[in-house]
């Protein structure tokens, strides 16, 4: 990828920095919330003694006892119940959930219990909790490893939907969220875990260790939610992007050679409005590009947003980039993935060639 | 294999229907004393048959017999009385309430007053109770300011939770009282992540979660149970069996010939059935199981046997489905009445004075309801601001949701 | 409600015509269908003996029998796991979810089962499921019976999502959902049960009695899923709106004097494209309307699609009036209500008044 | 109160890690034969011991014994070490095709073979299996061709999926196979619903559900329960208790104590716990439960007690959690090593005999996977056509599909 105009989203601080990749970072972060208050707790399946499919709960048990990580029965409405309760009792519980396309059994102890505890008790009971599950696709995992459910939790007031493109977001959002007093959906895009994985399935990905996102500053910082962070500077187009889908925005941009604007939303509720309604204005045009399917996906959210704030500086129709209307098939991945090709289509046609 | 005779579809159905005589042949009620008392951390393998038998503590003529029968002295068993007493009262003001439109619903919890009030008075301070609706005994039990709970039913300017809230749908942190959800089951499963916390924490603090017959169906209740016996952390687990859902019969849940306490067995988690319209029963056992979970060893699941006697909320009309009568016909009686036998019994208390506690105490409930009425009833008088509408949602509130509310001008 | 311009939406056939509301429109449907069809089961909870706490199946149990129209366990997990069985089995089963607000812990039988068995299977294997249930708000029913989450259908792949606004189509809908093969969550806007509510709470609610719409015919009718209905033709601005928001969008235009056109989706998945787009190329404005939370609600999806289809035809940016962002409030429900003056409003601001 | 002691969080741990010696002594075997066989219309609460006991037939010499014997020919028992051995080829080779990058993941069963070909054995054509992912047995009991099964592995030109699914998630109407779905519990449910359905139209058929140890957690395996106790459905309730989830040993679900038999007690459904190792016991039990299903008597709750020798699939490296060598010390032994012994001691069956089957399966397993390659392997030679992901989404494309594929240009 190169490296252009794409843009440095954090200063090498005085503090001392480690090459990480993002399952290194997530587990720094965890490790560093969990040194600090011990009122931090990790569970889930998998995730003690083993330390998680995607090991990134490795050592935990090892180094904070059977109490504070431990595996969990397979039942992700117990994780999450359990997660409310203790949230009630004064912890801050980090739940994984193995696989976001698993959450759903979870679904209404997030959606009508942690999201609205504080609401129904006048923030008497809150529920401060860090849900961390692997989003989207890209791994050949079929309709059940692989979907993106983000728009299944935009829509619910009292909760935050987070999701990084890099180690040090991953890190220093992750400490930001497990501060935050409101439940926070923390969605890893499991294909970014290696390597800024841009889409192009049949190339090697660069490790993050070859990457400047992939230093990550040792100890505790944040990334503080609600700001979305330009990942790449540009002038001729508006690409509205998160998780992997950023890095293959990126790469369309470069292949294209149209200079387009790349936004790393990196929170979707709060979303960054400023920041998308000072690019949108800035280049008139627009691309909004997930891996979700497509109706009613976080895109038609943004593309009402733009049009609400940016609407009469739009100089053509915004465009959407997404994953088609179906489940997600397991042979044709690569067709479902909206990958560099497609979304460097939408940026010609936006830009009316 | 084509001899075989067709299948057919098995649907359970309740004893008797409006119109035809109420039949509790099916409830066998043990006589009082009979089942034994054992040790607290005994096996739960060793107590399996407590979960077929019912604890009963009181006889026909209110004498207390057998084992379980707890030492508590007659100023307790007054106190026991008087809450249960009050939280009658209450209902059957707040009934009248919505009935004339102070507050759009209300439910009531009467004839398994006892079962909330006796285990509050067993459980410690900072304990907490993760309540379906239908324990505001809970409250009341702790003396509660009545003009509180009845702001928050009338959503007037005094209700703490600024009219957000369904009526009825307390949360009061230091009366170790969780918020009330509509979501049936769910708090079950969250008592037992806050019981965890607090052996997480190695707090002493026991967690008691709540749910009705009807909704055991729920996933919750199964995580709750899995979880339960995986983690043992202290918790009370209380299912109150009333016989009914809204017009569904226990017996849809339990499937007819099982019961609720036995769905601890396959889970290794000491199961008791107990008589819960018995308060020295119902103090006993909670006793026993918070006893049990201060002591680390562990979850309790109960299964309180009573009869849901009011209707299911005020939007209900129960002789659609159940004979008008049913209630008088119960037959483990009424929780108020068997306590008052058993106190008239021991010479510490008459109808004279039962009177005068009944007069005083609907006095004190009509006080409250006036009080509360001057702060206004539901859209009616003093309301709470439009603008509590966007508070809480988060702790700070977000930018998108700032211009919403300035939006609507608030 | 001036009947204005209001459109009829069925001429009057050679069938007897009864006057019905909503729920006797939907009990005849299910009776029509029963009697037709004995692979048609009915069951959830309450819906036996009592016929549901609605009163949709009074009678059906003694007219058709226990197994055919049963209660259910709580359980709504269980109630649409049934279901998908029974549907892989053969039969049309038509499960009751009591209140919309209680369908999250079934979502995913729904979401991951029924929608996507067909796929899964080749159509081996199907769930030709319909999921009645009363959705909305307007009788003070706070949280948890008030919610509208038609976005959360209608973005899964697999499933359709139709919402009635009147008795005449609410039986022709929900006959053609348990006839249609693919899953389909019926919603029913409970605040329409007795009449055509229009959002002044404050007024006596004229009965379909006296209502065109509450003309329903005898026997066996369709309307068919994936068309939308002009409820009432206007040339200044296009109200996109379903449910009881028809109404209340009605009752605006007539209000305001501005001449709107309110189209009534009826199936909001799959969309009547082509009557958005005809309406919208027509006025040059287009208003959004629904109860249900803003942020990635259906409205989000309407307005990109506006988008992509009329944005050169836009006069003015499209205005969502919806639900607030918040958990459904008790007391303020009239402020959380999206009523006519709010529409008015909208109507105003796009017709740059 | 204050005196209390802190509390402490239990948290399961399997008898050994990686570098402890393998351990079984929490599992008591009972000798073969001892358990009684009660009458199929006996009530639940006459064999509770059933659960906490272990069916076996086969003692330590291969010899049946005791009332469990089945009734099936030298030919029949043939039939199951031949498919038994079918099932474990067919995975060792699919385990290498995964190696060879032929598909992107695949899961073994060995060591549970017999559940699933004897379960299947005593079915009827009709019936239906609502299986996990680790039931392909079940299929290759019946001969199902085997070359279909790796098109759709594969997922080739000849996918009769046509690519959509995951690998090894068959679909097999006509032979009584259920859709496979990556949700782990869901199909437990359905499968009491499919049941139910069969008792509404006075049909004959049974349905028979699969869930692993683990997943008895899931919310699915409650509603299960519930739904069966109260209809009373012709199904039988499966759970493949393998000792393992993923890293997760089965004391996280069970609850360490308990097991997964007993938690039929608290729905009031017959129960028992097998050695699912034992072929003779598998087709016993299964035919019992399924005779009762078909006779109208309703639901059998299983345990099989077994061992997951293998990975939990191609992605797992189980070094990593449990002891490299656990597998050598399962108690149960390994059900095709333990029917073969019986069948020799019976005089039927030969180690020469065994040698040639194996050859010739090896031979046909090898040339199905051959065929099937000249069909094309993931994403290589014949592939399905990108547009089969548009269809069956609905029955009759809608329109905004058919514009997204007009868009992809398929
Ligand atoms: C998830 C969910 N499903 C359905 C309902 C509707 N509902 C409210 S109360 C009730 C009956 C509950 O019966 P039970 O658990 O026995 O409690 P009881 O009312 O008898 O105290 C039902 C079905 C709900 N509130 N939540
Ligand atoms: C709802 C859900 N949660 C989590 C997973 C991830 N997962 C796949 S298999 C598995 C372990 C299952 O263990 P068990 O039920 O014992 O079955 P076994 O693999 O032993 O046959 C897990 C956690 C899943 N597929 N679905
Ligand atoms: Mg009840
Ligand atoms: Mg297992």
């Amino acid at each position: 990828m190169p490296e252009g105009k794409v843009m440095p989203q954090h200063k090498t601080t005085e503090k001392q920095v480690s090459r990480k990749n993002m399952i290194e970072a997530i587990r720094d972060a965890l490790d560093v919330k969990m040194a600090q208050d011990d009122n931090v707790v990790v569970f889930g399946e998998d995730v003690g003694y083993f330390g998680g499919v995607f090991r990134a709960t490795e050592g935990l048990q090892a180094k904070y006892g059977k109490s504070r990580c431990f595996d969990a029965p397979i039942s992700e409405l117990g994780i999450i119940g359990a997660a409310v309760g203790m949230g009630a009792y004064g912890l801050r519980p980090v739940p994984e959930i193995q696989f976001a396309d698993y959450i759903l059994p979870a679904y209404d102890q997030i959606a009508s219990e942690a999201a609205r505890l504080r609401y129904r008790s006048s923030g008497e009971f809150i529920a401060p909790i860090t849900i961390r599950t692997p989003t989207g696709g890209g791994i050949y995992g079929g309709q059940t490893h692989s979907q993106s459910p983000e728009a299944l939790f935009t829509h619910v007031a009292g909760l935050k939907t987070v999701i990084p493109s890099n180690p040090y977001d991953a890190k220093g959002l992750l400490i930001a969220s497990i501060e935050d007093d409101d439940p926070v959906i923390f969605l890893e895009p499991k294909r970014l875990y290696n390597g800024p994985f841009d889409g192009h399935h049949d190339r090697p990905v660069t490790p993050w260790s070859e990457h400047e996102l992939g230093e990550v500053p040792d100890g505790h910082y944040t990334v503080p939610l609600g700001k979305a962070a330009i990942a790449r500077e540009g002038s001729d187009v508006t690409i509205l992007a998160y998780g992997t889908m950023v890095h293959v925005a990126i790469c369309a941009a470069e292949e294209t050679g149209i200079d387009a604007e790349v936004i790393d939303l990196r929170t979707l509720l709060p979303l960054d409005e400023e920041t998308i309604e000072k690019s949108v204005k800035k280049t008139g045009r627009c691309i909004v590009v997930h891996e979700a399917t497509k109706t009613s996906g976080f895109g038609a959210e943004l593309m009402a947003i733009v049009q609400e704030l940016c609407m009469y500086n739009l100089e053509a129709p915004i465009i959407r980039v997404t994953g088609w209307d179906t489940p997600y098939p397991h042979a044709q991945e690569w067709d479902y993935f909206p990958g560099p090709a497609r979304v460097g289509d939408a940026l010609r046609k936006v830009m009316g060639e | 294999m084509n001899d075989e005779k067709p299948l057919s579809l098995h649907v359970p159905e309740p004893s008797s229907r409006p119109g035809d005589k109420p039949d509790f042949s099916h409830i066998s009620v043990p006589e009082a004393g009979v089942v034994r008392k054992p040790e607290i951390d005994c096996t739960p393998a060793s107590i399996r048959d407590l979960a077929y038998d019912m604890v009963r503590v009181m006889d026909d003529n209110g004498r207390a017999v057998g084992d379980w029968i707890p030492d508590v002295d007659d100023a307790f068993l007054l106190k026991g009385l008087t809450v249960m007493l009050r939280t009658r009262i209450f209902d059957e003001r707040m009934f009248m309430s919505q009935r004339q439109g102070k507050t759009s619903i209300y439910v009531q919890c009467r004839g398994e007053e006892a079962i909330a009030c006796a285990q509050r008075m067993a459980l410690s301070q900072g304990d907490m109770c993760f309540p379906s609706y239908r324990q505001q005994g809970l409250l009341i039990a702790q003396d509660f300011p009545m003009v509180d709970m009845i702001n928050q039913i009338y959503s007037n300017s005094k209700d703490k939770l600024g009219g957000r809230s369904l009526p009825f749908f307390y949360s009061e942190r230091d009366y170790g009282f969780f918020s009330i959800s509509g979501n049936l089951g769910t708090q079950f499963m969250q008592a037992v992540g806050w019981a965890m916390a607090s052996a997480i924490k190695g707090d002493t603090k026991v967690a008691s979660g709540w749910i009705g017959d009807g909704s055991t169906a729920e996933s919750d209740f199964h995580s709750a149970l899995v979880f339960a016996s995986t983690y043992k952390p202290p918790v009370v687990l209380n299912v109150v069996n009333n016989q009914w859902a809204i017009s569904t019969f226990q017996g849809i849940a339990s499937g007819e010939s099982a019961n609720f306490a036995c769905r601890g067995h396959g889970f290794n988690i000491p199961s008791i059935r107990v008589d819960g319209n018995d308060f020295l029963a119902v103090y006993a056992v909670s006793k026993w199981a918070i006893d049990r979970a201060r002591k680390n060893l562990g979850p309790t699941l109960i299964e309180w046997v009573t009869y849901r006697a009011a209707a299911h909320t005020t939007s209900d009309d129960p002789t659609k489905y159940r004979p008008a009568d049913e209630a008088e016909h119960w037959p483990l009686g009424d929780p108020i009445e068997r306590l008052k036998t058993h106190l008239i019994a021991k010479g510490v208390w008459d109808e004279t004075k039962h009177e005068a506690l009944t007069k005083q105490i609907k006095a004190e409930v009509k006080a409250a309801a006036k009080e509360a009425e001057s702060y206004g009833t539901l859209g009616k008088g003093a309301v709470p601001p439009v603008s509590e509408m966007f508070n809480h949602v988060y702790k700070d509130m977000p930018p998108h949701l700032r211009k919403q509310r300035q939006e609507l001008g608030v």
